[in-house]
């Protein structure tokens, strides 16, 4: 009898500057799921009213969009998700006493101690030592090098990659690296052509990767397997090498466009029609987000406080993956391995992350 | 009415300073947030003034001396442990060091030149805090520092006091020789060397000022956000800053302290445009420039002109508007 | 061939000219002098069309200009060589000269021909061809000013104040010169400061004071005129 | 390090410096012919990619008639530019100042519009100079690299003809120095500043088609150029069109050379080193720019 | 005013003095020489190198050879601003004034920085000395103005004066750097007869306060008023010098530079 007219949630996302195509990837994704949930009629009837603030690409502007969303006194948040403004706003969100959903993939983020903290992604150095494994044991791989680029991210990786490697008995041939911004990879590339290696493991950003990617066949290199991480399957990457370049390609991802499941396959249609642009497997976790929360405020309604309470004991099969809560706040999930192959991405294998609750 | 404007006028200072001081009282937590970053940027753009303004030299360094200021504070405290009072002091001065030290190219160059170089330096600031990490945190940032006061509302008072401080000296400054001195140089560099005026000494001092004023700010800030990361200080910041001295109208304390705070709040009021926030943003700033309502005789700026007219120290004796 | 009638200018709304009517006759020589500020340069600056006359009529062989744009009357042959000089300081000498003959288009040869006549008329510029006209002396830019009015061969000459900064001998050749070039066809309006110069080689010559003119005629009835001289361009000795 | 790695560094370091050489002409050119100096010169680059990715990359116009439709719509853009925006402000004697921040301006907004139509996805599209990897002995070569320095290299030819040798190029370089002169010589100031710009804007969408096949199309990928741009373009000496593109090719290989042998994530602290050693030391950069003040 | 030449008198002493502008000597090998309360004219013909000494005294530009002594002590080498402090003030032969300053503004210019004065601190705190400092050098500008004849325009924009004015504004601001020589450039060009004569009778004022005076001018009539003593100079290098009514019969001066007897 005292329902509230509607639940707001606020999704914090960057939809100006550098990171705004990611932005635009985790609105769109959200979005959808709120579209579903209204149209079958909210949550027990009640709607939920969706707002987007932006949250730049930069962290002191970001900071004062934190502070937009917490005075719009939501129920809940989705995002921040640039870790700086996540790290940023640690206080205000303790202070406001709002859980908040992010995306972020820096390790530390959930490492705070902030109980308000949850985080539906797994760090980013898990995927390393997947990829190790599906390298040795799938594909044979007994001479891989490694190219990555020197920014926060990629090192990260490239610190997790030697011990998973020298795990499966692999050492690396030849360890390469290059800036942001580089835009010629032809040195690195022959350097790496010249040790024999048959397999690559590449980190970086979407641009670099599909430059790289795509001067790699220029080379002559197409027999070369390549291993990355999620990034690289983004469209965005397949955009900029063109398809025929990344064949071969294996990354492991939060999502994979090849899962044959049927649940899946409806969503991956649904989405490319709503949106008419091709999914992108990163950034789209959003939409479980949403539906964890309607699940959740369904059963105990917009008290933040008992929100945040069943977010931390969280075992939820979501459309994407199955999610369940660490004692850290990580809503992890499934992890997918997949490759480009014939012109399109294949499911390799799926793993349940090991949680520590 | 004109009486109204005239007693405005006359205590322009008053008024602003009353405005600021109440406004903890009638803003929301997020509106009392967005003052306080217009207070704080208010500080550092008027140092920009005395440089750009007075002086005629463009900066688009600025950001990184705010960075500077901001992470020295950050790093005395949560690296060497200093008291936040001590931290403000010496990251003020140091920040002052390193600003003054770029007066140097300024010696032989002007214009795009200039311009260049400081977008150089920004750029080198920024890489270092990126790729320090140890120190800096690197692109993560850094936090965990205390701040001046425990509470948010008495560092907004500092820094109010402070800025009613900052006008009221830069004001002075603008009329005395060193401003008299930097309008000149600005304006006729060969001129000014030519009648006495030690126009190194001069760029030197104006670069020390606006880099000191940056560096408390860059203080502020850090009080403000409890963070910082080095993606807060790019040249696109530099630039903002720019663009409000240029709107209050490159001459006048009060206009920039005015278009600083204007120009803090605008993107957020502009926020529900959504993603064509800075296109309409920039377009807003063009209009303005093209509009050439910079130049010295229209109307507001007359206006405010009028206002600052009381702090002047020297005039002549002839009383002006007593002749046809 | 230049006819101005009851021409009124004004900088923003301050008034600079009330009603002047003025004449200059095809192949003479017009003096306009006057003392600082009362206008003289003001009105060139309408013959040219830097600035639009608020009411007034110019007239140019005939022809209506007041209100056409300056490089419209540049090509009716008008050649301006306005107070300060206004070379392009980053040309060259040569460069300058050229630009002269920008409302011509010459032929090569024409151009080449003119050039020659320019550097006859001041050695020092062809010494200086190569130089960027904005480091040459006072005089040198002086020089050049008159020499680019001249490479298009204009068919009105206006000179502000021409002998300005100019060494006595200097200022003698340029005297010479422009009755040369009168003598050539071209006719010429000169605003000096030097009146007796000025009344000497003019035919005709107009005073000016605070925007209106107040005598005109034969210069050599008013160089004749001395007391009145001497109210309006001061005392001269 | 042998022989043969530091002449492929060399060439990898030429291969960018062209890169930096195209907007550098653009600077130029605007610098020399409206005394302007266009920090939103990256930006106007940044959308002639983008316009050649919408005509040659989504509507599949043939490549040289979509060339040729971009250098239009940007030289048109230029000329209303100017127009609308520049040459009012010129003719009213604005302060220079203000002018040049009215470029910087003009450059976010260009980004911002770019993010609004185009989103900030990076994106590109073939490459019309192929993408087989030459050999040369040990040495390894784009095709585009040769492209473009042709390309640059026959600019730079017309534009020096242009500015040095034409009535015209002449005349618009009188207008940079003095519009009332220039009026009075019978040029037509505001033709002669639209005809800057919208060379100026054309080269920019030169520059950007010839580019964005190469690096992807971001809306801040032309800022980022343009930096170097403006560097090169002070190594080179500021008026300079050899400057430019000789500039252009010293950033780019030294660099290279640093970011290899030293230390990649301090690379464009060293460029920015470099730029402020020559300002310091040859403020005229390598090609001396004449300087006219006298007192 | 007459003075004794002896090297005791000597308030600039150039020897030698060379510059050069890639292949072109501006300046060759000149000697000039002015004594204590001496008006000493330079001429000579355009791109003489007239403007270029002006500017190698005041140390504008440096010279390549020779030695420049204001008052005994050598000052080549020396910036701008330190001859101006020494006592060396000029005017410009294209007028360079500040035109969105006012009169009174540009007066005060000649006041110089970083000669002495209230620091920073004290002008921020508006310090009883720096209200004193400030008393004094306004009362010090309107007493120059007032010499000059500019103190009912002290509030005008200096743009919005006639050019006559223009020229004594540039004077007053010399004067108010309280120069013990003076520089000249041409400050007659463009004036009309009336206000020749009122600056020849500025010049002889400021004179009889012990000012020495060099001046530059190409109007025979203001040389032959106040010039004591006239340098004649052609390429750079000096052909003549004396009293003017020595000077002006001089066949090579007249050939060079007079013309027609010189009006
Ligand atoms: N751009 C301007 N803005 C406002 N007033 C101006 C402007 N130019 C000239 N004036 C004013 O117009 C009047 C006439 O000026 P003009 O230059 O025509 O005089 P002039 O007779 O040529 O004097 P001079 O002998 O000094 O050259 C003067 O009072 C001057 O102050
Ligand atoms: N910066 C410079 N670069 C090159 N040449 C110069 C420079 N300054 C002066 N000159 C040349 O040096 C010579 C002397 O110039 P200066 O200005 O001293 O002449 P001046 O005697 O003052 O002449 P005027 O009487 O015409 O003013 C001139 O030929 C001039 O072209
Ligand atoms: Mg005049
Ligand atoms: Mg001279």
């Amino acid at each position: 009898n005292n329902k509230p007219e509607s639940y707001k949630i606020v999704h914090l996302a960057p939809l100006t500057g550098d990171a705004s195509f990611q932005g635009q990837i985790l609105v769109n994704a959200a979005k959808m799921a709120v579209d579903e949930i209204n149209e079958n009629g909210g949550i027990n009837g009640v709607p939920i009213e969706y707002v987007t603030v932006d949250e730049t690409s930069s962290t002191t502007t970001g900071i004062e969009a934190v502070r937009k969303a917490i005075a719009l006194e939501p129920v809940a948040v989705i995002g921040p998700n640039r870790s700086g403004t996540i790290l940023a706003a640690e206080d205000l969100w303790r202070q406001a006493k709002i859980p908040f959903i992010t995306d972020g993939t820096n390790a530390d983020t959930t490492k705070k101690g902030n109980p308000y903290t949850f985080r539906i992604q797994i760090p980013s150095t898990y995927w390393i030592p997947i990829l190790a494994k599906t390298a040795k044991e799938h594909f044979n791989v007994t001479r891989p090098a490694v190219l990555y680029g020197n920014n926060e991210y990629s090192k990260g990786l490239w610190d997790a990659t030697l011990p998973a490697l020298a795990e499966y008995g692999l050492e690396p041939v030849t360890i390469q690296t290059y800036n942001d911004g580089d835009r010629d990879f032809t040195a690195q590339l022959l350097q790496i052509k010249n040790t024999g290696a048959d397999a690559l493991f590449l980190y970086g950003y979407e641009a670099e990767l599909g430059l790289i990617l795509r001067q790699r066949m220029e080379l002559g290199m197409e027999n070369m397997l390549v291993f990355g991480e999620r990034g690289c399957a983004s469209p965005a990457v397949e955009e900029l090498a063109g398809t025929a370049n990344i064949e071969g390609l294996v990354c492991s991802t939060t999502f994979s466009q090849g899962d044959p499941d049927p649940k899946r396959q409806e969503f991956i249609k649904k989405y490319e029609e709503k949106f008419e642009e091709s999914l992108s497997p990163t950034h789209i976790n959003h939409y479980d987000s949403i539906y964890i929360l309607a699940d959740i405020i369904g059963r105990v309604g917009g008290n933040r406080e008992k929100i945040r309470e069943e977010l931390s004991k969280l075992d939820y099969e979501g459309v994407l993956a199955h999610y369940q809560a660490d004692k850290e706040g990580n809503l992890v999930h499934t992890i997918y391995t997949q490759i480009f192959k014939d012109g399109k991405w294949q499911l390799l294998l799926t793993e349940e992350y090991p949680v520590e609750r | 009415m004109s009486k109204l404007i005239e007693l405005l006028r006359k205590h322009v200072l008053l008024v602003i300073g009353i405005i600021l001081l109440i406004a903890p009282h009638i803003t929301s937590q997020y509106e009392f947030y967005v003052v306080q970053r217009g207070v704080q940027n208010a500080i550092h753009v008027v140092g920009l003034l005395i440089l750009t303004g007075y002086g005629g030299m463009l900066s688009m360094g600025s950001a990184a001396l705010l960075a500077v200021g901001a992470y020295a504070y950050g790093i005395l405290l949560v690296k060497f442990g200093l008291s936040p009072w001590l931290g403000m002091i010496l990251a003020t001065a140091l920040t002052t060091i390193i600003g003054t030290g770029l007066a140097f190219p300024s010696f032989k160059l002007s214009g795009p030149f200039l311009v260049i170089t400081t977008i150089g330096f920004g750029e080198i600031v920024r890489i270092l805090l990126l790729n320090l990490e140890p120190i800096t945190g690197g692109a993560y940032g850094l936090s965990g520092f205390a701040k001046l006061f425990p509470n948010v509302q008495w560092v907004y008072y500092f820094m109010v006091i402070t800025l009613i401080f900052v006008i009221i000296g830069t004001e002075r400054i603008g009329r005395s020789r060193l401003g008299l001195a930097l309008k000149a140089i600005r304006q006729d560099e060969v001129v000014a060397e030519s009648m006495g005026i030690d126009v190194r000494r001069a760029k030197l001092v104006a670069f020390s000022l606006s880099a000191m004023l940056a560096g408390l700010s860059g203080v502020f800030l850090a009080n403000l956000t409890g963070y910082m990361s080095p993606d807060s200080f790019t040249s696109a910041e530099s630039t903002t800053y720019l663009l409000m001295v240029v709107m209050g109208g490159m001459q006048s304390v009060i206009g920039t302290v005015i278009s600083a705070i204007i120009l803090t709040g605008l993107p957020e009021v502009l926020r529900f445009l959504s993603s064509s926030r800075l296109l309409v943003y920039s377009l807003i700033l063009l209009i303005y420039l093209r509009l050439n309502w910079v130049k010295s005789d229209n109307a507001f700026l007359k206006l405010l002109k009028s206002i600052t007219k009381r702090f002047g120290m020297y005039t002549s004796s002839t009383e002006p508007g007593n002749r046809s | 061939m230049l006819k101005i009638y009851e021409l009124t200018v004004a900088y923003s709304t301050v008034p600079v000219l009330h009603g002047i009517d003025l004449e200059v006759p095809q192949n003479k020589i017009v003096a306009l002098l006057g003392a600082n500020g009362a206008g003289k340069s003001t009105i060139l600056k309408s013959i040219s069309g830097l600035i639009k006359p608020i009411s007034g009529r110019i007239e140019f062989c005939g022809q209506s200009i007041a209100g056409l744009r300056p490089d419209e009357i540049v090509k009716l042959g008008v050649a301006h060589v306005p107070e300060g000089r206004l070379v392009f300081p980053g040309l060259t000498v040569a460069d300058n000269l050229k630009i002269g003959t920008y409302s011509r288009k010459y032929s090569k040869n024409k151009l080449k021909a003119n050039m020659e006549k320019a550097y006859e008329l001041f050695p020092r510029l062809a010494e200086r061809r190569n130089q960027l006209a904005g480091t040459m002396s006072g005089g040198e830019q002086q020089m050049l000013a008159i020499a680019r009015a001249i490479m298009s061969e204009p068919r009105l000459l206006m000179l502000d104040e021409p002998s300005l900064g100019l060494a006595p001998v200097i200022v003698d050749l340029i005297m010479d010169k422009i009755k040369e070039i009168n003598e050539q066809g071209t006719t010429i309006l000169l605003i000096e400061q030097n009146a007796e110069l000025a009344l000497a080689i003019s035919d005709y010559a107009y005073v000016m004071s605070v925007g209106e003119l107040v005598l005109s005629g034969e210069s050599r009835e008013v160089a004749k005129d001395k007391s009145m001289l001497d109210a309006y361009l001061g005392g001269e000795k | 390090m042998t022989i043969a790695t530091l002449f492929q560094l060399i060439l990898n370091g030429l291969a960018m410096g062209v890169i930096y050489s195209l907007p550098a002409l653009g600077i130029s050119l605007i610098w020399n012919a409206s005394g302007l100096f266009n920090f939103a010169q990256g930006d106007l680059l940044t959308l002639g990619g983008y316009l050649m990715l919408s005509i040659f990359g989504a509507l599949k116009i043939p490549y040289i008639p979509a060339f040729v439709t971009v250098i239009v719509i940007m030289g048109l853009l230029g000329y209303i530019l100017s127009q609308i925006y520049f040459y009012p402000m010129l003719e009213q004697g604005v302060n220079p100042q203000i002018i040049l921040i009215g470029t910087i301006a003009l450059s976010v907004f260009i980004r911002n519009l770019i993010l609004v139509i185009w989103g900030s996805t990076p994106k590109t599209y073939a490459n019309p100079f192929g993408s087989k990897v030459m050999q040369i002995g040990k040495l390894y070569l784009m095709p585009h690299v040769i492209g473009i320095v042709i390309i640059v290299t026959l600019l730079l030819i017309l534009l020096q003809y242009f500015l040095r040798g034409t009535m015209i190029g002449t005349a618009m370089r009188a207008v940079a120095q003095n519009q009332t002169a220039s009026w009075l010589m019978g040029i037509r100031n505001d033709r002669m500043i639209a005809l800057t710009f919208l060379l100026s804007t054309a080269i920019a969408a030169v520059s950007g088609v010839l580019i964005s096949p190469i690096i992807p199309l971001t809306p801040s990928m032309g800022g980022i150029i343009a930096v170097k741009a403006m560097s090169a373009v002070v190594i080179g000496g500021l008026g300079s069109f050899t400057g430019a593109l000789v500039g252009g090719i010293v950033v780019g290989v030294a660099e290279t050379i640093f970011a290899t042998l030293v230390d990649p994530a301090y690379r464009d602290v060293f460029t920015f080193v470099v730029l402020v050693i020559f300002l310091l030391f040859r403020p005229g950069g390598i090609f001396r720019a004449q300087i006219s003040e006298k007192v | 005013m007459n003075a004794e030449k002896n090297d005791d008198n000597l308030v600039l002493k150039a020897e030698c003095i060379t510059k050069r502008f890639g292949g072109l000597v501006a300046v060759d090998k000149l000697n000039i020489n002015v004594y204590d309360g001496q008006i000493c004219a330079l001429i000579g013909p355009n791109g003489s190198g007239k403007t270029t000494a002006i500017n190698l005294i005041t140390g504008i530009y440096n010279v390549d050879e020779g030695i420049i002594e204001f008052l005994g002590q050598p000052i080549q080498g020396l910036m701008p601003h330190s001859i101006s402090w020494m006592g060396i003030a000029r005017t410009f032969q294209n007028i360079r004034i500040l035109g969105s300053q006012t009169v009174f503004e540009n007066a005060l210019l000649g006041k110089g920085y970083g000669n002495g004065g209230a620091s920073i601190i004290h002008t921020v705190l508006n310090s009883a000395s720096y209200r004193r400092e400030v008393v004094a050098s306004t009362k010090e500008v309107d007493e120059v103005l007032d010499f000059v004849g500019l103190s009912d325009l002290s509030n005008e924009k200096a743009c919005n004066l006639p050019y006559g004015k223009q020229r004594i504004l540039e004077i007053a601001r010399a004067l108010i750097t309280k120069p013990k020589l003076l520089l000249l450039d041409e400050p007659a060009a463009g004036l009309n007869s009336q206000e020749i004569q009122d600056l020849t009778e500025l010049v002889k004022k400021i004179n009889k306060q012990g000012i020495s005076i060099l001046l530059i001018e190409h109007r025979m009539e203001v040389v032959g008023k106040l010039a004591d003593w006239v340098f004649v100079i052609n390429h750079g290098s000096k052909i003549a010098e004396g009293t003017f009514d020595v000077i002006k019969k001089n066949p090579v001066v007249i050939e060079a530079y007079l013309g027609r007897g010189g009006r």
